[in-house]
């Protein structure tokens, strides 16, 4: 990592603003490790982030950073885009950030099938604010706006980013990062939208306070319940309760908005 | 510059043909009555330019696309009004903050909310100079006329570019739905002022020094764009110093400017007793009477006609309020501006308001009717 | 400091103790138990037993630790900061 | 403001007083004269009533809505209802007999003439009653020079339209001319 | 419908605004038919309403009536019937209201299986405001903000409901409406949020621009294009082409979220 | 009202007691710092009651949601910060057109933008005034101490409900973030004033006569909610006469309770020759300083605190303006309410601004070192 | 007006033309022929024509159709206004 | 302002140092006391510095910043090395000499007691740190009645800890009184 590590970080801005243990330090790093595989240009990517812990990551990675306000990364990202399609655009997101506030930009950009790279970063819950419950807290889960657990029912991310029209899905986890580097890998090298997962454990705000043991036991626990998309083929349903797919969920092509544009106007 | 033939244009489309003169090429939009015919006039142009248009889901996306885009190195509008632009109020803030130009526009419709959507107000006076959180700098015209819509539209491009600082263009529906004949320059004679493309080595995206401009994305410069409070470099800081120092230098760009941003128009008496200070469409009602009592029957009264309307022409009113004995400050909203010439009135003219506030547009008649209280 | 030589490539486990936070987690996910934390609680390796598979260097959450592989090169002298990683 | 002509077009919405209001600002455009164009919307942009005014000066037009009209055209009984007792007794009225049924007060100098019926029977096209409308408005009031009107609706005319819509302005002068004798009060056809 | 016309309608409000064809009008129709057959009382039953013409519906509906924001009837909705679980809901939102601007909290009331039930107009097209495209308009259909027709993908509404995690979804048209009363009819008796998709013609912003004729010719399309879900299981894909399925296309069951509430603090 | 044994209590908690206390048995918002501990309490404390708490999916659908319980009958609150109180504005213009009353909590954090998030800043101080599109009255509150803002919540929360108008409770980080000792009522001794259960047979939702309660759905009065403009039976108008008399109604409603809303405190001497006007955190450090110079020294100065900043006591500050010869004005922002001051004051005193706005808080010796100048 | 008697039950098709707007729907679904536009460009139908099956009123986008039914009470009178969907 | 008592409590983010600063205010209202808590935040909720300000007063309290502390506890040496230089002299200081290691300027009087290595080796729990810390302090100062204190203490301790937290307090009284001796601005402990 070291000469990646000072191409591709910010290496003055360390240590980071991130709790002992949180998963978004390891994401990170899978993420400039993908980038720099991708080949790109340093100068040719762009990090869009929004607003969470998860969002800082944009002030660490040293290529042109773009933080904006809470649940909008992805709005911005599409006038980026469209303003300046030979750019290589990362957009890293919580799962409030992504899902909650940000839900409508997230199901747009799934429609028009722009070329940007969501990493949605999920805790689970909102740390940057200290533990209240996302849309992807799942159901009985405990927050501070959920003291007895929440009683809502949590998206499935990708099954969200599918019926909204996204061609590409794949979810990964802080506890295996050699595969999340891959699939990140994956997800950039896909032509339109694509929505990568990433489970992280944020053992602060979430592991806490629904005594799940520090960073080490949640990422154990990760670990244990990602199952392949290869392996869950040949498992009961029995079998997968309590299971996490991981790998390509889904990858599909469709026309990319952003060159169907310029195309249009005779440029591409 | 070089005027041509006479066209007939509307107020909203020569926001549109002033933005594409001033070289936008970028707009992004939901539509909302009245400024909608900005986005269709947009939709049909863009292409052709090469430029991008895109219709977002929602006016918050419209707001975050065009500072991405102007990110990227476009000059970019957006257009909406009174819902819209309360939605658009966050990534106002943020634009301002994070000091990326563009253009937004509101056409101002009769509110509060919903409202009566095709009648014309001036209700977002205050809201234009008020509505993000926080306290910013902000800059915002108000034409009165089509002609001035195309004028204005390109000031507004060019000072957003130079100040990176987000211009409002504040319309009335009367100027957006309107149209008249104006003279604008012939195609291809683009009034683009580029802001500078020779960047110094040194060059700090937020340097303290003053006006620096934007490096667009992509050119190998990794800095950091944020709506935190940010150092020279645009990284994050709580540290108190700086802070009030970035407050002062987003302050700071305009009131050093002032002289170019701030744009008001006198006639009438040279030694009024009365002076009608307004802005937007109301200017037309009062010019009429202005040009009766004043040209016709050499009364002494003025007009001092707003085209912008923030940072307020603070300096002006009080100039005026020395001279004068009453303001009258008509306005199609329930009095906004009016707190303002207050202020600078400062005790030294009686200031009177004049009120229109039921979706119509305020009549020469009421004008001249108060006004004859005085004369 | 390890060195796992063979005829080419030697390799190191860089440790930033600046950056470390204590967390725990390479020291949980490092398949050899090379690695502990010192009496300031930041990570410490102990060189007989690691490896330098890299495997805690993609866990650590504060970019911490750095494998970093030397290629011998033609004069003898290393080139530091080779990267092997694709 | 002694030039100051102000013409109102109403009637209903799909009328095409809008477009009309259009066509008839740009003429003036085109003859060198100074013009405002507006048009007020309902409380919504559908259906209901429709109303355009047009602003005509030599001078710098300042106030740009009509209060005062010269000319007013009224293409239905509703705004028939509602506009004629703003007027005052000089200004210029046009009424759609195809759809106005009076009562025609003999204060007022209404020509009243059957122009929807006429772009129907005569042309085979309702829609370009507007044009008809606008030939009969200048033919009343010369507002415009007749062959830059003529060729100013030419130029905004829907492609392969130009010359339908000519021709319904040259009726809309033969109708006024041929309406002449009836301007009092009185229309001279039964509408239907 | 004359007495039902008196009771639910608010005849003094009649004639309405919407323009001589629209769709509007039938599906409203077929609404009230369907209110009545649930048996509800009529001061139990509570319109909400986004903007748009079709929003416009809620003015003439003779019941508790609530005309909103643009895009956010169903969070009115929600926070009413939270306050008030004993109340029957409907929301009435345009294809612009329920999926452009109000797409997140589309997604949030499914997620949430709040009891409600939408009614989502769908022309196609942004009506009131003259003919801009919606996220519901076909990808090469003009519009006036898409004067060549647009670029842009469509949602299918339903699956991108079903993907948020609705239980009930169902598509109806406005050229068959005694099928569409039935229905809305069996939305309104899902418990849980239900999603009714009505299809509906606009002659004036939307039919006329794009040369398909008047209303009657716009209506005898749909109702041609329209098969039925058992129809459509046993055509062939190729059959399938440019048709639109149509009845219920999902059901399921999950806790209801005001229940699960209410239950929770010990009042269910 | 009984007081008890005194308690430690926290400004944001004592906002959500004082909600609980007048009977707010709703509560759905969004959180963000550093409001979000208001909603944790509710969270914690309302299922107990038989309310309802809800996180809603963003400040946009929260403000709705609020609207949507109260038209259902409940006691409502939802609370904010900066970001998201300029996410609220449209549908707060919505609540003030459709009368729906609403108590929304803005603890206001450095901005613009997201500023620094934790730090206290009063800067939204006119958006909370002009956030929303269109001309609308507000009524905003600004506690100086965690008592304050438990009884301010109280009487928020029933002057929504009589006056069927929005209440803003505008507090300060170092308020919301506070804990203080204050006495609080028993438990069980509930401040809840009712609005009338009593309907009349010819209720109009919107009687023109008046204040009218609002009848919650599901009583079989089958009337409409609007944010058009709306005659008194809720139903759509565009008619001018009834659009200026609809927005003269909704505006009249304060003036006409205009007392019972403006609640100023003035400390200090008879005839002061400098006075102190100031709210929220900033009265704090400017109490201090009046106590010393005054109680202590006896020199001739007072302090205006303003509980109320809007309506703007105008009249209170008036008044002063004509006995004192300098007005000094604290505020943690650029200066907002001064420019009120000045328009009051009308060139009747000095008016000073005293701004900081480095995201601390004021200190009082800013406030005394300037307060030298003059004594 | 068209009647179709059964033993019990007279029914009736009522055209509100103020709120008609002509737009015809009714006129192309009947599936009688039984609708026209009339001078004044609203729905007219024609007696002999018309089975009260209800069909138009379904379609007419303008609440401006109403099939009645009148079931011949034991006096002999109308109930007017009984409805007979479910 | 004579009476007034300003208490900073400073350390890490971690060192439940703001929980010390509620516990004490507690303390200190249930004593009859005014009292007034503060906290600052870093940029972020998570990780690095802790700052909490409790001000104790007979009168009412105006100000509620801590200007002037009259009671400064350093639980790390970051706070030490920032906080140290901005108190005066007068103030009583305790630092924890588990992580501060000096230097121990002479004109101060400073008291440094292994406070989290107490807790860890004779309470077994480093979590009580702070309740001995606040036991130091109030042994120091005498603050809040001893006995109000200890109540208030198990009040708020969570469920079970109660007396744990309670032995920390007096812990912490120990711990200063045998440091007594020590005020010379060096510590007595090595810190590790
Ligand atoms: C408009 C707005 N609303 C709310 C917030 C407060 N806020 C900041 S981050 C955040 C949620 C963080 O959760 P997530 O997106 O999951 O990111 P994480 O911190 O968990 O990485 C919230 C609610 C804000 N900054 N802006
Ligand atoms: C915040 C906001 N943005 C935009 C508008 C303008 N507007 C009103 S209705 C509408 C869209 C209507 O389309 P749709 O929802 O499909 O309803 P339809 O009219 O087609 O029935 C728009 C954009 C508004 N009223 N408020
Ligand atoms: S709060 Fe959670 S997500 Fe945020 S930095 Fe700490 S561990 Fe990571
Ligand atoms: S994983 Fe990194 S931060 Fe954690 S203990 Fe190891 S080196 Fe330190
Ligand atoms: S490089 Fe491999 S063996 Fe060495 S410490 Fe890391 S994980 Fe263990
Ligand atoms: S514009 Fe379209 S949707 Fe709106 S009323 Fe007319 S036909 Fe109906
Ligand atoms: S469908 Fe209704 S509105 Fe249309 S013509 Fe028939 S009766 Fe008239
Ligand atoms: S009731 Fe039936 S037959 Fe009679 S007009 Fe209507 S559709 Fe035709
Ligand atoms: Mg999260
Ligand atoms: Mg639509």
């Amino acid at each position: 990592m070291e000469q990646l590590t000072q191409d591709y970080l910010r290496t003055k801005k360390l240590p980071h603003i991130w709790c002992p243990g949180c998963g978004n330090g390891i994401v990170t790093a899978a993420l400039v490790r993908a980038i720099e595989r991708t080949g790109y240009d340093q100068s040719e990517v762009v990090i869009v982030s929004g607003i969470g812990c998860s969002s800082r990551a944009a002030g660490y990675l040293n290529f042109n950073t773009l933080h904006t306000t809470h649940g909008r990364a992805l709005a911005f990202a599409t006038g980026l885009k469209m303003a300046r399609p030979e750019l290589k655009l990362f957009v890293i997101m919580g799962d409030g950030d992504c899902s909650a506030i940000g839900g409508n930009h997230f199901i747009h950009a799934a429609r028009r099938n722009i070329d940007l790279n969501a990493v949605i970063i999920n805790n689970h819950i909102y740390g940057m604010t200290g533990g209240q419950h996302s849309p992807l807290t799942p159901t009985g889960m405990k927050a501070t706006t959920a003291p007895g657990g929440t009683l809502e029912r949590a998206f499935d991310l990708l099954e969200l980013a599918r019926g909204a029209g996204a061609t590409f899905g794949a979810r990964g986890n802080a506890a295996q990062p050699r595969q999340l580097e891959q699939l990140i890998l994956r997800a950039a090298n896909h032509k339109g939208f694509s929505v990568l997962e990433a489970l992280s454990p944020c053992p602060i705000a979430y592991g806490r306070r629904n005594k799940l043991g520090g960073a080490v036991e949640m990422l154990r626990e990760m670990k244990d319940s990602a199952v392949s998309m290869e392996k869950a083929s040949g498992m009961e349903p029995e079998e997968l309760e309590g299971k996490t797919l991981s790998g390509v969920i889904f990858s599909t092509e469709a026309p990319e908005f952003s060159e169907e544009y310029y195309r249009s106007i005779g440029k591409a | 510059m070089a005027e041509t033939k006479p066209v007939l244009m509307q107020g909203n489309e020569a926001c549109a043909e002033g933005a594409i003169s001033a070289g936008v090429r970028f707009y992004a939009g939901y539509p909302i009555t009245p400024s909608t015919e900005i986005a269709e006039h947009m939709a049909a142009r863009l292409p052709d330019l090469g430029g991008v248009f895109i219709q977002m889901e929602d006016e918050i996306a419209s707001m975050a696309a065009v500072i991405g885009a102007s990110i990227g190195g476009m000059r970019t509008l957006t257009a909406t009004s009174g819902p819209g632009f309360s939605l658009k109020q966050e990534n106002l803030g943020y634009a301002i903050m994070a000091e990326i130009p563009c253009v937004v526009v509101n056409v101002q419709r009769m509110g509060p909310s919903t409202g009566v959507p095709t009648a014309p107000a001036q209700g977002d006076v205050m809201q234009a100079r008020w509505g993000t959180h926080g306290d910013h700098p902000i800059i915002v015209f108000s034409p009165a006329s089509v002609y001035e819509t195309f004028y204005l539209t390109i000031a507004a491009v060019n000072l957003s570019q130079k100040l990176r600082q987000p211009v409002i263009m504040l319309l009335d529906e009367v100027i957006g739905h309107m149209r008249e004949k104006v003279m604008i320059p012939e195609a291809g004679k683009l009034l683009v002022e580029k802001s500078s493309d020779n960047i110094p080595a040194d060059w700090k995206p937020y340097d303290e020094k003053g006006l620096t401009p934007l490096v667009p994305f992509g050119f190998g410069h990794y800095y950091h764009v944020t709506g935190l409070f940010h150092d020279q470099y645009g990284f994050p800081t709580g540290d108190p110093t700086q802070v009030e120092r970035a407050l002062d230098r987003i302050h700071g760009k305009l009131e050093k400017y002032r002289d170019e941003i701030v744009l008001t128009n006198y006639i009438g008496h040279k030694e009024p007793r009365v002076v009608i200070i307004t802005y937007g469409c109301t200017v037309r009602s009062a010019r009429a009477v202005v040009k009766k009592a004043y040209w016709q029957n050499r009364l002494p009264v003025g007009l001092l006609s707003l085209q912008t309307i923030w940072p307020f022409p603070g300096k002006e009113v009080a100039a005026i309020a020395k001279q004068a004995d009453v303001i009258i400050v008509p306005e199609m909203n329930m009095g906004q501006i009016v707190g303002e010439v207050e202020r600078y009135a400062c005790g030294n003219a009686e200031v009177v308001p004049l009120n229109r506030y039921d979706g119509e547009m305020m009549s020469p008649d009421q004008i001249s009717e108060l006004l004859g209280r005085w004369l | 400091m390890s060195r796992v030589v063979n005829t080419e490539i030697t390799a190191d486990l860089l440790i930033n103790q600046d950056w470390c936070k204590g967390c725990g987690i390479c020291i949980a996910f490092c398949p050899r138990e090379a690695l502990f934390l010192d009496e300031k609680g930041k990570a410490e390796k102990n060189n007989e037993k690691c490896t330098c598979c890299g495997i805690c260097e993609t866990f650590c959450p504060d970019f911490a630790l750095t494998v970093v592989k030397r290629r011998l090169s033609a004069d003898g002298g290393d080139k530091a900061g080779f990267n092997a990683r694709q | 403001m002694s030039n100051r002509q102000e013409i109102l077009l109403t009637g209903a919405g799909g009328q095409g007083l809008i477009l009309a209001s259009i066509v008839l600002a740009e003429a003036a455009v085109n003859d060198n004269k100074n013009v405002v164009q507006t048009q007020s919307y309902g409380p919504e942009a559908r259906g209901g009533a429709s109303m355009a005014g047009v602003i005509i000066d030599v001078d710098t037009i300042e106030y740009p809505k009509v209060t005062k009209p010269s000319v007013l055209l009224c293409m239905n009984q509703a705004s028939f209802n509602k506009y004629i007792p703003k007027v005052e007794p000089g200004c210029t009225i046009i009424v759609d007999s195809t759809f106005v049924s009076g009562p025609y007060r003999e204060d007022y100098k209404i020509n009243a003439l059957p122009i929807t019926q006429a772009a129907r029977e005569q042309l085979g096209r309702e829609v370009v009653a507007n044009m008809l409308a606008l030939g009969a408005i200048n033919a009343a009031t010369g507002l415009v020079d007749r062959e830059i009107f003529r060729e100013s609706i030419f130029k905004l005319a829907p492609k392969g339209s130009g010359e339908l819509n000519q021709k319904a302005f040259d009726l809309g002068y033969r109708l006024y001319n041929e309406g002449m004798g009836q301007n009092l009060g009185i229309s001279s056809q039964t509408p239907q």
